[in-house]
C-alpha cells in the first residue's frame, strides 16, 4: 500500500502540505508573533506590510514605523511608513508569553520587533478592523480549525467504526434498522441541520463548551459514510474463507473481529478518515463563517472570514479575505492525499 | 453406529427462506440440500460429487456448522470415543469439537488472511486453544511447514510471497495443526494449475495413510475424486442420488444421471472420443424443482411414474443406495478402465 | 397468499413502494426532528421577543407574557405541540411566522421558486458539463488534457462553495465593478414583468448556479470516469471489440450506459448537497432564497418559520432522490427485474 | 474423417502465425507474454492450444484479432490471414482501422470463457446480437432481428425469440454460451478462436458445447482455434494439439502424436500427472515439481529447465531450444532432441 501510494504524486504533495499545516499547528503561538487577542485602537486595518532586508548595504532586517493618518476627504484611514525610523525584525524575538504545547511557558517568537513591541510595528499580513495582527490570527485559527476537523474525525471514527461492524458483522435486523437511520440521516441537506443545531447554542456557553458542540455538530453527519463504508467491507470479509477457517478453529467472534476483520479494513477507514476531515474543516469554516459557529473572541479560519463577509469592505481591504487561502488550500491538500490513500488502499475501487 | 464410521449423516436439509418478511410462502423456499444421507469411514475418503447448484457445498458448510441445518442429524465420533449429533449444539458445544473438524478450501488466495505470516496463521487454531508458549508453536509450526513439503524457515513470509499450490499447502498446514480426525476439502485442487494437482492430490493420500485421517472431499471433477476416494456419492438439485463404493460406480452406475455425468466427462485420449452422449437441457433450479425425481425432465429412461412420484433413497445391493424408480432394471454404461 | 399478491403487483410496483414507505419515514423523521431542534434553544419566542421590546424602551407585564405564551401554546407540553404542529401542516397550514408577522406559506412559496431554481440550475451545469468531460477523459487516458481536467477537478471539489462564491463576488466587484450581491438590477426592482427583466434576472444567476454546480459537476465527473475506466476493461467491451465495434461507439454505447447508474443515484445522494450550498452561497451573494430566510429564522428562534423551511428543504430532498432511485430502476434492469 | 483429412492435406493454412512476439508492462518490468509463436491453422480443422495459467494463450488469442488490452503491444511476428482477396498480414493494420475492423467477427471471431460478463448487462440478449448483424451486413433492423433469430436457433437454444429479449444475467450457463455463439457466427467467419469457452460450464454442459462446436464446424467448414487448459476437452475434438509454457510454444503436432507420443518432457510429465477417470482408484500420480513460475520471472534457456528432469545442465538452462522436426507435421522445442536430429 506505501508503495503504490508514493507512486501518487499529487497525493504526496497533499501529504506533504498536511504534514506542514499540522506542524504549524503545534507551534502556533510561537509562529504567532503578536499576540491574536490583543486590541489596538491605534492600529485598525492596517494593510500587509513589506520587510526591508537590508540596511544601509547590510543584511539587517527591519521594518519602518507607521503613521496614521485620516484622508481628509473620504475620512478613510491611511497608514504610511515613517522611512526615517527603522524597527529592526530579529529572529526568536520576546513577546507575549505562552505555553508551548500547553506546558512549557515561554515568551520566544520565531520573530519580532526590537526597541517598539511587536503587536503595534509588524503586520506581516495587516491587522483587522479592531487592529489586530492578521497573521497571527491566521496561525492561531488554523490551529482550532484543524484540530476540530480532528477531533470530529476521531467522533466519527468511534461512532462508525462501531455502528459500522456491528452492522455488516452481525446483519440482520440490527443491520436493518442502523441502516435506515444512516439512509435518513444522508437524505436530509446538511446545512439547514447544522444551521439549526448550531444555532440552538446558547450564546452564554463558554468558547470550549461552543467548540466542542460545534465539533459534535459536524461529526453527526460524518460517521455515516465510514460506518456505510465499513459495513460493506465487514459483510464482505463475512465471506472470505479465511474468516470461516478462523471459525472452524474456534475463534470467537471477538478475536475474529480484531485479528481478521478490523485490520482489513484499516487502510480504508485511514483513507476515508483522511476524505472526512476536510468536510469537517469547511463545515466548521462555513458554519463560524455565517456566525453560527465559533464566535470572538474564539479565533478559526471561519471566525476570520466572518469579518470578509461585507464585500464592499473586502473591496476597499483586500488582506482581510487571506484566510480563504489556507481553508482552500489545507481543505485541497487534505482530499488530494485522502485520495491517494483510497487509491492505494483498494486499486481495484 | 458402525465402530468404523467417523461421521455419519441423516437426512441433512437446508432450506433457505427467500421471502423477505419471514413469512415462508412455500414457493419461495430454495432446497439447496434436500435429505441427504451418508457415512464416512475411519481414514476413508468419501467424495461429494456433482454440478454446480447441486449444493454439496451447503451440505459440507452444515456440516462444519457454518451455518445451521434445518434438519437431519450429523453424528459425529469425538476422539473420547463418544457419539454427539453436531446439528444439536450451539456455539459453546462445538467449540471443543472444533479441533477434530478441519477444512481445506478451494480459493487458496481467499482462504489465507493476507495480513497474517504464515507462522501466524498455520498458529492460529493452537493459539485459539490455548497454546500460548511461543518457542513451542514456533517448533509445531516448523514440523507442520515440514509435512507439507515446504521449508521452515518460510514462517516469516506473508502468503503473497507463495504460489496457488504452496497456498494450499499452507491451509493444509492450518488444517492438520490440531490433529483432526476428519478434514473437509472442498474443490481443495479445481483451482490449481493442472501440473501442480497432482503434487496436492498426493500429499492428501500421504496424509491420510500416515495419520489415518477421515476425508470428506467435495468436487466436480470426477477425474479427481477417482484419484482419491474410497466412496462416492452423487448430488443433483440437493438430493443425494447415488453413493457406493469408487469402483463400482465408474464401472456400473444405477443411476442414469450419474451414466450421464461420466459418458460427458472428456477423457485425455484421441482413440477414445466418445459419440457424444450428454444429458439434454440444464440442472433445474432447487429453487423451483421438478415434481416427481428431480431428474426426469433430462432423464433418457423416464417413465410417467418418474414425473408424479418421488424416488426413496434406498440399498439395491449391500452398499450401494440409489434413488431411482427404474434402477434395478436399468444397464447403464460407465468407464471402463 | 400475501406472497401471490406481492408478486401480483409486480417488482417495479414493489420497489416502488418500499422506496415510498422510506421517503415517508425519513419525511416524518426529519419533521420529528426540526421541531426538536427548534425546541432545543434555551427560551422561547416569547422571551426573546420580550427580550428585544425591552430593548427598544418596551415593556411587557408578566401576564402579558404568559398570555401571549398561552395564545401560542407554549405553555403546552412538547409532544401536544407537536402532533398539533404536524397536524395543521398536513392540511397545508404551516402558521403564522412571528417574528415577520405574516403567513409561513406565504414566505416560503415566495422565495422557493429561485431556490429550485438555483438547485436545478446547479444539477442542469453539473450533468451537462460532466458527461462529456467524463468520458473524454476515460477514452483519452493519459494525455494532459485529461491530467489538467483532473486537477481542476479536484480544485472544484475541494474549495468549499462559499470560499468561490466569496472569491467570485471579490473579483467581480473589484475587476469588473459587478456588485454581485443583488439579484436584480437596480433599474428592474420594480419594474414588471418583461423580456429584459428575465434576461437580466438569468444573467444575475448564472454566477450562482455555475459556482454550485462546480462543486456537483467536479465530483460526478470523477466518479463517471472512475466506472467507465472500470467498466472499458470489462469483457462485455472486448467481446463488442472483437465483433468490429469502433473504439467511439463502443464506450459511448456500452461503459457509459452502465456507468450512468452510479451516476443517477449519485444524483440523488448529491441533492442534499446542492440543497445545502445553494443556501450558503444564497448566503454570501444575498440571493432571496430560503437559505437567508432560514438563517434569520433561526436567530430569531422563529420556531414555525424555521420549522417549516426545514421541512420543505427535506421534503423536496426526499422527492428528488425518489426520482433518482426510480430513474435507476428504470435504467438498470438488473434493479428492475431482480427486487 | 478421412476424406476429410485427404481433403485439408494440400489445402493452404487460413490463418498462420509466425513468430508472433506479444509484451505488456506489469508494475515490476515487461512481462514477455508471448515470446515467439509459431503454428498454423488450416480449414475445416480444429488446432488445440494447450498450457496452464500464464503461458499467454489467451493474449495471443487477442492479439492475432488486434484487441490488446491497455499496455500490452505486439512487438513483433506476422498473422497471416488467407481471405478471398489473398493473404494478409493483420500485425500491419491499424488496431481500430476500418480494413481490422471488418476482419473482427466477418473473418475471425472470438468467444471468451465467460459468457456471463461477454454480454452487457444491460443490454437485451437480442440487441447485442442485433447488432452484430448489423455491422457486418448493413441490413436493416427487422432483417438483421430474423437473422440474429435464426442464428438462435442454429445454436440449438429452444424459443429463440424468447431468449433475445433476456437480459444475459437471467439466462443458464449453457444459454448464454450458446448466443454467444450466435454472436460469434453472425459474420459467418472463416475462424472461430474460442477462448476457453467451457471452463465456467458445468460438465454435462460442457459436452453439450463442445458437440455443438464439432457440429457447426462440421456444417460451416470453418477452421476452430480451441484455447484451454484442459488435455481432455483437447482430446475430444482437436485434430491439432499446439502446447505452450510461458509464452513459448513447446511441441505441436496432430493430436494422436501428442497424445500417444508426446516428446517434450513437459507435454510427457503433464500428460501423466493428469487426474483422469480411466486411472485406477486411489492411484498415485506422477507430479511435476515445483510450479509455474510468473512470467515475469521466466527462466533463462528453455523456461521448462527448472522443473525437468531430463534437464541437461550448461545447456538448457543457457540456450533458447529450437524446433526439432519429429514426424511430418510433429515438432518440439527441446535440446534433446536437437542431438538426433543435426539440421
Amino acid at each position: 500500500m506505501r508503495r503504490r501510494f508514493v507512486k501518487h504524486r499529487l497525493a504526496v504533495c497533499g501529504g506533504l502540505v498536511v504534514v506542514a499545516f499540522y506542524l504549524a499547528a503545534a507551534f502556533a503561538d510561537f509562529l504567532a508573533y503578536s499576540d491574536p487577542g490583543k486590541l489596538d485602537a491605534q492600529r485598525i486595518l492596517v494593510p500587509p506590510q513589506r520587510v526591508s532586508l537590508w540596511s544601509a548595504g547590510r543584511f539587517s532586517p527591519h521594518v519602518y514605523r507607521l503613521v496614521r493618518t485620516r484622508n481628509p476627504e473620504t475620512l478613510v484611514l491611511d497608514y504610511s511608513a515613517d522611512r526615517s525610523v527603522e524597527i529592526p525584525v530579529v529572529l526568536f524575538a520576546h513577546g507575549y508569553p505562552y505555553r508551548l504545547f500547553g506546558l512549557f511557558p515561554t515568551d520566544i517568537h520565531w520573530i519580532g520587533t526590537r526597541g517598539e513591541p511587536t503587536e503595534s510595528s509588524l503586520f506581516l499580513l495587516g491587522s483587522d478592523a479592531l487592529g489586530r495582527d492578521l497573521f497571527s490570527r491566521l496561525v492561531v485559527g488554523t490551529r482550532t480549525s484543524l484540530t476540530i476537523g480532528l477531533v470530529g474525525v476521531c467522533i466519527s471514527l468511534v461512532l462508525g467504526v462501531i455502528l459500522g461492524a456491528v452492522s455488516g458483522f452481525y446483519g440482520g435486523i440490527v443491520d436493518l434498522v442502523i441502516q435506515r437511520v444512516i439512509e435518513m440521516l444522508r437524505a436530509i441537506p446538511t446545512l439547514p441541520l447544522w444551521l439549526g443545531l448550531a444555532a440552538a447554542i446558547p450564546p452564554t456557553w463558554s468558547v470550549t463548551s461552543v467548540y466542542f458542540t460545534i465539533t459534535l455538530i459536524v461529526s453527526f453527519v460524518g460517521w455515516t459514510e465510514l460506518a456505510r463504508e465499513l459495513r460493506g467491507r465487514i459483510m464482505s470479509l463475512r465471506h472470505e474463507d479465511f474468516v470461516l477457517a478462523a471459525e472452524l478453529c474456534g475463534a470467537r467472534p471477538r478475536r475474529i473481529m480484531f485479528v481478521h476483520m478490523i485490520p482489513a479494513c484499516t487502510s480504508h477507514i485511514i483513507a476515508t478518515a483522511t476524505l472526512a476531515l476536510p468536510t469537517m474543516i469547511s463545515s466548521e469554516t462555513a458554519l463560524s463563517f455565517l456566525g453560527l459557529g465559533l464566535r470572538s473572541p474564539a479565533i478559526s479560519l471561519g471566525v476570520l472570514l466572518n469579518g470578509a463577509q461585507n464585500i464592499q469592505a473586502v473591496a476597499l481591504y483586500p488582506w482581510l479575505i487571506s484566510p480563504a487561502l489556507p481553508t482552500a488550500v489545507i481543505v485541497l491538500a487534505f482530499n488530494l492525499m485522502g485520495d491517494g490513500l483510497r487509491d492505494a488502499a483498494d486499486p481495484y475501487a | 453406529m458402525p465402530a468404523d464410521v467417523i461421521l455419519r449423516v441423516r437426512g441433512l436439509t437446508k432450506h433457505f427462506g427467500v421471502a423477505r418478511d419471514g413469512e415462508a410462502a412455500s414457493a419461495d423456499i430454495l432446497r439447496a440440500v434436500d435429505d441427504v444421507s451418508f457415512s464416512v469411514r475411519r481414514a476413508k475418503t468419501l467424495a461429494l460429487v456433482g454440478e454446480s447448484g447441486c449444493g454439496k457445498t451447503t451440505a459440507v458448510r452444515c456440516i462444519v456448522r457454518a451455518m445451521p441445518p434445518t434438519s437431519g442429524n450429523v453424528w459425529f465420533r469425538t476422539t473420547a470415543g463418544g457419539v454427539v449429533d453436531l446439528a444439536a449444539l450451539n456455539e459453546a458445544g462445538l467449540r471443543p469439537l472444533r479441533a477434530e473438524i478441519q477444512m481445506v478450501f478451494q480459493d487458496p488466495y481467499s482462504s489465507l488472511n493476507p495480513r497474517l505470516s504464515v507462522l501466524d496463521i498455520i498458529a492460529e487454531p493452537l493459539v485459539v486453544s490455548g497454546v500460548r508458549n511461543r518457542t513451542v508453536i514456533r517448533d509445531r509450526v516448523a514440523n507442520l511447514l515440514e509435512l507439507v513439503g515446504l521449508r521452515p524457515d518460510h514462517m516469516a513470509r506473508y502468503p503473497n510471497a507463495f504460489s496457488g499450490g504452496e497456498r494450499q499447502r499452507i491451509g493444509i498446514a492450518r488444517a492438520l495443526a490440531l490433529h483432526p480426525r476428519l478434514v473437509i476439502a472442498d474443490e481443495a485442487v479445481s483451482a490449481l494449475d493442472v501440473s501442480v494437482r497432482a503434487q496436492i492430490l498426493n500429499l492428501l493420500l500421504e496424509l491420510q495413510d500416515r495419520y489415518h485421517i477421515s476425508y470428506l472431499l467435495v468436487s466436480h471433477d470426477l477425474g479427481i475424486v477417482k484419484h482419491i476416494s474410497d466412496q462416492v456419492g452423487v448430488m443433483y438439485v440437493g438430493q443425494m442420488v447415488e453413493s457406493a463404493d469408487c469402483q463400482a460406480i465408474y464401472r456400473r452406475p444405477l443411476h442414469p444421471y450419474t451414466a450421464a455425468l461420466l459418458a460427458a466427462v472428456p477423457i485425455p485420449d484421441p482413440r477414445r472420443r466418445r459419440a457424444a452422449y450428454a444429458a439434454p437441457g440444464e440442472a433445474a433450479s432447487p429453487r423451483n424443482p421438478p415434481p416427481g425425481c428431480t431428474f426426469h425432465p433430462r432423464c433418457q429412461h423416464a417413465i410417467p411414474r418418474c414425473k408424479l412420484e418421488r424416488p426413496q433413497w434406498a440399498e439395491l445391493e449391500p452398499g450401494r443406495f440409489v434413488r431411482c424408480h427404474r434402477a434395478h432394471e436399468l444397464q447403464l454404461r460407465g468407464i471402463e478402465a | 397468499m400475501t406472497h401471490r399478491v406481492r408478486s401480483a403487483i409486480g417488482p417495479v410496483a414493489r420497489f416502488i413502494c418500499r422506496r415510498l414507505a422510506i421517503g415517508l419515514l425519513t419525511i416524518w423523521a426529519i419533521s420529528v426532528l426540526s421541531f426538536t431542534i427548534i425546541q432545543l434553544p434555551p427560551g422561547d419566542f416569547v422571551s426573546n421577543y420580550v427580550a428585544r421590546l425591552s430593548q427598544t424602551g418596551g415593556v411587557g407585564t408578566a401576564e402579558d407574557v404568559a398570555r401571549l405564551r398561552a395564545d401560542l401554546g407554549l405553555d403546552r407540553p412538547a409532544y401536544v405541540r407537536y402532533v398539533h404542529w404536524a397536524w395543521n401542516v398536513l392540511h397545508g397550514d404551516f402558521g403564522r411566522s412571528l417574528d415577520l408577522e405574516r403567513p409561513v406559506s406565504e414566505l416560503i412559496s415566495e422565495r422557493l421558486g429561485l431556490t429550485l431554481l438555483v438547485a436545478l440550475g446547479g444539477l442542469f451545469f453539473a450533468w451537462v458539463f460532466a458527461l462529456p468531460i467524463g468520458i473524454y477523459c476515460a477514452s483519452h487516458r493519459g494525455s494532459i488534457a485529461e491530467y489538467v481536467l483532473t486537477v481542476i477537478g479536484m480544485v472544484g471539489m475541494a474549495v468549499p462553495a462559499f470560499l468561490l462564491s466569496l472569491f467570485a463576488m471579490y473579483v467581480a466587484f473589484r475587476y469588473f465593478d459587478v456588485d454581485l450581491g443583488t439579484v436584480q438590477s437596480p433599474q428592474y426592482l420594480d419594474a414588471p414583468a418583461s423580456l429584459g427583466k428575465t434576461v437580466d434576472l438569468i444573467r444575475h444567476l448564472i454566477l450562482p448556479t455555475a459556482i454550485l454546480g462546480l462543486g456537483a459537476m467536479t465530483r460526478l465527473f470523477r466518479i463517471l470516469r472512475a466506472n467507465l475506466l472500470d467498466e472499458i476493461g470489462k469483457p462485455y467491451v472486448v467481446t463488442a471489440r472483437a465483433k468490429g465495434m469502433r473504439e467511439l461507439a463502443l464506450i459511448v454505447k456500452y461503459p457509459t450506459r452502465i456507468a450512468l447508474n452510479p451516476f443517477v443515484s449519485t444524483v440523488g445522494l448529491m441533492l442534499p448537497q446542492l440543497v445545502s450550498g445553494s443556501l450558503i452561497i444564497s448566503l454570501v451573494m444575498s440571493l432571496p432564497t430560503l437559505g437567508p430566510l432560514l438563517l434569520r429564522a433561526l436567530l430569531a428562534q422563529d420556531m414555525f418559520l424555521a420549522g417549516a423551511i426545514m421541512l420543505v428543504l427535506a421534503t423536496l430532498t426526499v422527492v428528488g432522490m425518489l426520482i433518482s432511485d426510480l430513474l435507476l430502476a428504470w435504467l438498470d434492469p438488473r434493479i428492475r427485474l431482480q427486487y | 474423417m478421412l476424406d476429410r483429412a485427404a481433403a485439408v492435406l494440400d489445402a493452404q493454412p487460413v490463418l498462420e502465425v509466425r513468430d508472433l512476439r506479444v509484451h505488456f508492462d506489469d508494475y515490476d518490468g515487461i512481462v514477455r507474454a508471448v515470446d515467439g509463436v509459431s503454428f498454423q491453422v488450416m480449414p475445416g480443422r480444429t488446432v488445440g492450444i494447450v498450457g496452464e495459467s500464464g503461458c499467454g494463450k489467451s493474449v495471443m488469442a487477442r492479439s492475432i484479432l488486434r484487441i490488446v488490452d491497455r499496455g500490452s503491444r505486439v512487438v513483433g511476428g506476422s498473422v497471416l490471414l488467407r481471405r478471398r482477396s489473398g493473404v494478409e498480414d493483420l500485425m500491419q493494420l491499424e488496431p481500430d482501422s476500418r480494413p481490422m475492423r471488418e476482419i473482427r467477427g466477418r473473418e475471425i471471431a472470438l468467444v471468451f470463457q465467460e459468457p456471463m460478463t461477454s454480454f452487457s448487462p444491460v443490454h437485451t440478449v437480442g440487441s447485442q446480437i442485433i447488432e452484430a448483424v448489423r455491422l457486418h451486413s448493413g441490413s436493416s433492423r427487422a432483417e438483421a432481428r430474423r437473422e440474429a433469430i435464426r442464428q438462435l436457433e442454429h445454436v440449438g437454444t429452444p424459443h429463440p425469440g424468447y431468449i433475445m429479449e433476456q437480459y444475459a444475467w437471467q439466462l443458464s450457463g449453457g444459454l448464454r454460451q450458446r448466443a454467444m455463439l450466435a454472436m460469434a457466427l453472425v459474420g459467418g467467419p472463416s475462424v472461430l478462436i474460442a477462448d476457453e469457452p467451457t471452463t465456467a460450464l458445468d460438465v454435462t454442459t460442457q459436452a453439450q458445447v463442445l458437440e455443438l462446436l464439432h457440429s457447426l464446424q462440421h456444417q460451416s467448414g470453418m477452421a476452430l482455434m480451441l484455447i484451454t487448459h484442459d488435455f481432455g476437452v483437447v482430446a475430444q475434438i482437436a485434430d491439432d494439439v499446439v502446447v505452450m509454457y510461458l509464452g513459448r510454444v513447446v511441441e505441436q503436432g496432430p493430436a494422436d502424436a501428442i497424445f500417444h507420443d508426446p516428446r517434450h518432457p513437459y507435454t510427457r510429465a503433464l500428460l501423466s500427472s493428469m487426474p483422469s477417470v480411466i486411472a485406477k482408484p486411489r492411484a498415485r500420480l506422477a507430479t511435476l515439481p515445483g510450479a509455474v513460475p510468473h512470467p515475469l520471472n521466466r527462466p533463462p534457456g528453455c523456461a521448462f529447465h527448472p522443473r525437468c528432469a531430463s534437464a541437461i545442465p550448461g545447456r538448457c538452462d543457457r540456450d533458447t531450444p529450437r524446433q526439432s522436426v519429429v514426424q511430418p507435421s510433429h515438432s518440439v522445442n527441446c535440446h534433446l532432441y536437437h542431438e538426433a536430429d543435426p539440421t
